[in-house]
């Protein structure tokens, strides 16, 4: 079966593969969580994958109904996902829009985690999981979150053949 | 209609609280989570060990939970421990570098001994 | 936690708490089965009826596809899902939505039971499994069936004061 | 995307084929068993048995597949058992009433008998 996606990302201006749109009522949040992990699943992401993709819905919805919404529990938040495949390989995109107060998106961050204290942990752990994860302003009220996440981790880029490699520049190496 | 709460398993044993949380721990369960946590520091006992072997999944809101009980463990003096820790739940903590600041058995009865 | 739901039904006009609007691409099956069941599981159904949701669901979301959309893959289906409680308790009311041809919906019926035969049991395992299921033709375009399932089953009426029972009304009257 | 497809484990045994689908028996998967039952009807082995004790969920599809085999081994004369189903598979075969016209067994190890 063919998911019918392109060789580009193919979310711009396209419909979604699925799109969920639903109240910000915590009691939902489990079937969100579900319906991405299933999907992943199908589409043929490893379980752990699948999990981590659950994990990082959950923690932004439960961002917009704490911090967006204040935790109204009747507001809209939606939830696109396109499968797409590019240079790297196959990949999900999901993201995640709401109609609540726009914050500067340098403001979202987790605390420092040397830190230790209840919370501030949810955006490190979505970063952590996905591939890229993105938060912007929509146009005119509320904010969108744009995660990636790719069934094989994309490789770091190797270094050119001009440029020699800097001792240390990553911290996986041994140089 | 009716929420489903998270149902936890209480044993006390000799100055320990074990409280063994069943099903998944998300924002809508910590809550109740907490609520035992609350009663079992009350007691003042020497250990609290929260086994995790039947949570399923876990997000933040229990992560932080735990480690709002980790603090006041530090101020009574309560030893507190977490153990049976699936692979996805483990991942978390590590996430968070957590993983170093609890106290962190494989199970219950090491837990408890 | 309270979903905020009125003493009628709750759905004509307003917001349902979740829309799922998928591609008619059968690999997204499982993701729109889980969510039902997972939404149902988490407002207090039991194990059997969230079960038995999913069952319809795939069924009705299966026949769109087969019957409905002729198997194209990249045409649209919407499951929306309310809770309401009414004089009978807790209920569930789902309703799936397509752009697909119209049909009688007189004409959307099993085969007999009798006459064995692979297929033809979709529609009849639907009705069986929920407690009101009603196609109709949408206002434009496409089909609405519409699902209901109830916590307690619904209590066979009881009989009137004025009319005595007529024998074998029913099937499992032992009159 | 690639495609989950439906793994289905075979072991061949004194005239008998044991097909042992595993996971989900759906839409999507319906179609591979259907090639594995051709497969073992074209052995004209005098037993198949359809062990479903590793089906977490079923639906039509999957029940069609089955009754299209029931047919054919009526003419080949071949007997065809099903078993190892959970409540939730027994159920779809009680509604459809078919639950009558299989021959139904408890495991593996009485349908091979
Ligand atoms: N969806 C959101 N809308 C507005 N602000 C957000 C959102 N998500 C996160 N933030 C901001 O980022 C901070 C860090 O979030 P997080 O790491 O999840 O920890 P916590 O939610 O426990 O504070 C929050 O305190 C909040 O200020
Ligand atoms: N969504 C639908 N749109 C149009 N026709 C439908 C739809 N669902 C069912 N039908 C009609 O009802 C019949 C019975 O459906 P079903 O009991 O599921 O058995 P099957 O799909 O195997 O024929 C179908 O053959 C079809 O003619």
């Amino acid at each position: 079966m063919n998911v019918g996606t392109s060789g580009n990302n193919g979310t711009n201006g396209s419909t979604p593969h699925l799109r969920l749109q639903m109240l910000s009522n915590p009691l939902y949040l489990s079937g969100a969580r579900e319906l991405v992990s299933s999907v992943a699943k199908r589409l043929g992401f490893p379980d752990t994958a699948c999990g981590q993709i659950a994990l990082a819905v959950d923690e932004a919805l439960c961002n917009v109904m704490r911090h967006g919404y204040d935790r109204r529990e009747d507001a809209p938040i939606w939830i696109s996902v396109w499968p797409f495949t590019d240079e790297h390989g196959d990949a999900l995109r999901i993201v995640i829009e709401d109609e609540a107060k726009q914050v500067d998106p340098a403001a979202i961050k987790s605390r420092d985690l040397e830190q230790i204290r209840p919370g501030g942990l949810g955006v490190h752990i979505i970063k952590e999981v996905m591939d890229d994860a993105v938060y912007e302003k929509r146009d005119a009220v509320g904010m969108r979150l744009t995660l990636v996440k790719r069934k094989a981790p994309k490789p770091t880029p190797a270094p050119t053949a001009t440029s020699a490699p800097a001792p240390n520049a990553s911290g996986n190496s041994d140089v | 209609m009716s929420d489903e709460t998270l149902q936890v398993d209480v044993v006390e044993q000799a100055g320990a609280v074990l409280l063994a949380p069943q099903g998944e721990l998300g924002y809508n369960e910590a809550p109740t989570l907490r609520q035992y946590l609350k009663q079992a520091h009350d007691k003042k006992p020497t250990r609290i060990v929260v086994d995790l072997a039947n949570v399923s999944y876990m997000n933040t809101p229990g992560v932080a939970t735990l480690v709002e009980s980790l603090q006041i463990s530090k101020r009574n003096r309560t030893r507190l421990i977490l153990c049976g820790m699936n692979d996805k739940v483990r991942a978390i903590f590590e996430i968070a570098r957590l993983n170093t600041v609890f106290e962190i058995m494989a199970d219950r009865d090491s837990a408890m001994a």
